[in-house]
């Protein structure tokens, strides 16, 4: 893990794992929408508004996939003190956001012709939304300290605390559905997925991991550029 | 009380801010030594004592306490600017509560707090508050005073207190390191000059 | 109820707003990394 | 063990000179109970239903009032990095503290909250279960909100970001709190909410004092 603490050593493995990356998602996405829009069939209740399905299931899995993520990156900051592991974090926590909202917009969307309401406390949207309010503290966190190396030290602390307590949430919540059960009981994914459904739901799903990977390389070659600029703004402000 | 204290610091390096403030520092200073450490501001003589008393990591190098088996921080007294007082408490209360934390016995007498005892900290001159912070060294026995500009704010006769107390505690084998301009009164004190500026 | 007449328009708005997150997340994200690349290479010259 | 009674003393002998928060706590519950009947209208059934879940809000809310204190001042003036300086283990002054905290604020007003549940039509022989559950719940409450403290200590404007770290860490107190309740109303058991509420409780006084050593420690260096 030590070979990647200079930077230089990942900037140059990222610039050239990049385009190849970029292009990855490109045939991805083009194949999943076809998959999605085109090839699968309607669902025999639902008609067409199942096509929600392909943009919906993705977003909420690069939701969780993202703290997952940053709850691995802090845990490495902290043991291996690792420098590039909390830029790894911080830079995982707005994409992973972004994703969450989407997870949680094209929910209500997709609830809207199926439950006649924008918005249902049911339990996986629920849960989407506290993880949205997890991933807003994380990044209020580097927001409101300055010092880099202080807001470092308490953004781990955050996302290892958030990953610990979301599946006692996610229990929490999921209990406290079947407590109180909404009127009608509706499977989010439809009662069977047909193969070519399934298909281009995985396709969707890889399409959106594969965009995540992108726009996070990007985001750490950001971080790091960014790095070296405070570096050597201090260094002209002491002029050592 | 204390025999063969002997603190070492070997290329001891010091970091804040992302800023090297000094490097490859060694010293050692053995019991009933009085080290005085001299320097313009942002030499890093604050920085040294938080090393010493184990508030700050070090960038690079060691601190090594022998002839002692605790751990060093738990043997080291640190006065510092902040005077961890609490207003709302009496002087009393304030000097028992640390002299409890830190299993000794309140003494108020040698920075003569003893007529203010039952005032709240609130009402406290500066110079009041700095005697309070002080007492800390006379009411929980450690070997180690680390002391930063102890002298600011006190008047002649807190100075003298001061300068009693501390031959005490050399005499009885500690040793002490105050970051100060002013002469602590020691005849053979030595004096380690910190660059500042690297 | 006709459940085609009855909910056009969802799955367009959920792969509109899907597309334009998604779009709009690049473009911030690849003109950080423009802006941050240039800058430093004005500081090495 | 004498250094952590000495803190426990201290904090209780500040918390009796300056109120510590308590008033302000109760006044923010005396107020949600005397405002949800106004705003929601007189109907008893509607509110026995909401009864539970109210009082536990304003506690929970409450409590969040003063989470910044906890380790605010102590950080601010010193005395916390003098107590790095003894053999006591960190962790286990920030949780005398948290303890601190809950006794001072968390109890008295789990204590004081459930006869004002009858201004809310709590029904009689609901009241024993939910005493018992808003006890236990509000030592979680406060162990949660030191931790919230503990994050933010440092920060001049930490208030914004306590109540937005704070909050989902309260979800699973909430509702298995609550539910403690709402079940007897369903003439359901109440023993396995309680219990997994002390199951939670417990949880946070063994991890939450480790999380806030790590954050202070960051703070202090």
């Amino acid at each position: 893990m030590q070979k990647f603490a200079n930077p230089t050593l990942f900037l140059n493995l990222a610039n050239a794992v990049l385009p190849y990356l970029i292009a990855i998602t490109a045939v991805l996405f083009t194949l999943g929408l076809y998959g999605a829009l085109v090839t699968s069939p309607a669902d025999y209740q639902q008609g067409e508004t199942v096509r929600i399905m392909y943009v919906h299931v993705p977003a909420s899995w690069i939701g969780m996939f993202a703290y997952g993520f940053m709850a691995f990156f802090s845990a490495v900051a902290l043991i291996f003190r690792h420098p590039l592991a909390d830029a790894a974090a911080k830079t995982a926590a707005p994409i992973g956001a972004v994703f969450c909202f989407l997870a949680l917009a094209t929910g209500s969307i997709w609830g809207k012709p199926m439950w006649g309401t924008w918005w249902v406390w049911d339990a996986r949207l629920t849960s989407m939304f506290i993880l949205m309010l997890l991933y807003l503290g994380y990044i209020a966190v580097w927001q409101a300290i300055e010092e880099p190396f202080l807001a470092a030290a308490i953004a781990r602390i955050v996302a290892l605390v958030g990953s610990i307590i979301l599946p006692i949430i996610k229990f929490s919540v999921d209990w406290w559905n079947t407590l109180h059960q909404p009127a009608s009981v509706f499977k989010m994914g439809g009662p069977a997925i047909e193969t070519r459904m399934l298909a281009a739901l995985l396709t969707m799903a890889l399409a959106y991991t594969a965009l995540f990977l992108t726009l996070h390389l990007i985001s750490m070659r950001t971080e790091i550029a960014k790095r070296k600029l405070r570096q050597s703004r201090l260094f002209e402000i002491r002029g050592n | 009380m204390w025999q063969g204290l002997v603190l070492e610091a070997k290329s001891l390096a010091c970091e804040r801010g992302g800023r090297l403030i000094f490097n490859n520092l060694n010293f050692v200073v053995g019991g009933g030594e009085l080290v005085e450490l001299r320097g313009p501001n942002g030499a890093g003589k604050s920085s040294l004592l938080r090393l010493i008393a184990k508030l700050n990591e070090p960038a690079a190098g060691s601190l090594r306490l022998s002839g002692s088996a605790q751990d060093l921080a738990t043997q080291a007294h640190y006065i510092g600017h902040h005077e961890a007082i609490k207003p709302a408490l009496t002087v009393k209360e304030n000097l028992d509560f640390w002299a409890n934390f830190q299993a000794g016995a309140a003494n108020l007498a040698p920075f003569n707090l003893h007529q203010l005892a039952h005032d709240e900290a609130r009402l406290l001159s500066e110079g009041q508050r700095r005697r309070l912070s002080l007492s800390r060294l006379v009411s929980v026995m450690r070997p180690i005073w680390l002391l930063d500009e102890p002298t600011v704010g006190l008047d002649q006769s807190a100075v003298t207190n001061l300068r009693n107390v501390i031959k005490a505690h050399l005499v009885m084998g500690g040793l002490v390191i105050a970051a100060t301009h002013a002469d602590l009164g020691w005849p053979n004190a030595r004096v380690i000059k910190l660059a500042g500026g690297g | 109820m006709d459940w085609a007449a009855h909910n056009a328009g969802f799955v367009e708005a959920a792969y509109a707003i899907s597309a334009f997150c998604i779009i709009a997340l690049a473009f911030w994200i690849w003109r950080q990394d423009r802006l941050t690349a240039r800058l430093l290479k004005n500081l090495k010259n | 063990m004498g250094a952590l009674k000495a803190i426990l003393w201290r904090d209780l002998a500040l918390a009796r000179q300056q109120g510590g928060g308590l008033g302000a706590a109760f006044s923010f519950i005396l107020a949600v109970v005397v405002l949800v009947p106004l705003a929601i209208g007189p109907d008893l059934v509607l509110l026995q239903r909401l009864a539970a879940g109210m009082l536990w809000l304003s506690l929970l809310l409450a409590v969040l009032l003063t989470a910044e204190q906890i380790f605010q001042r102590d950080l601010e003036d010193g005395s916390l990095e003098l107590m790095t300086m003894t053999t006591v283990p960190f962790e286990l002054i920030a949780l005398v503290k948290a303890i601190a905290h809950w006794l001072t604020v968390s109890l008295p007003l789990a204590v004081i909250a459930p006869p004002l549940g009858l201004l809310l039509n709590l029904d009689i022989n609901q009241l024993p279960i939910f005493w018992l559950s808003i006890i236990v719940g509000s030592l979680a409450l406060s162990l949660l909100a030191s931790l919230g403290g503990a994050i933010t200590a440092g920060l001049r404007r930490g208030g914004l970001l306590v109540s937005i770290l704070v909050l989902p860490l309260y979800i699973p107190v909430l509702i298995f709190g609550v539910s403690a309740t709402t079940m007897l109303m369903g003439a359901q058991s109440a023993v396995p909410s309680l219990l997994v509420l002390l199951a939670i409780t417990l949880l946070c006084l063994v991890m939450v004092p480790l999380a806030c050593a790590a954050a202070l420690r960051a703070y202090m260096r």
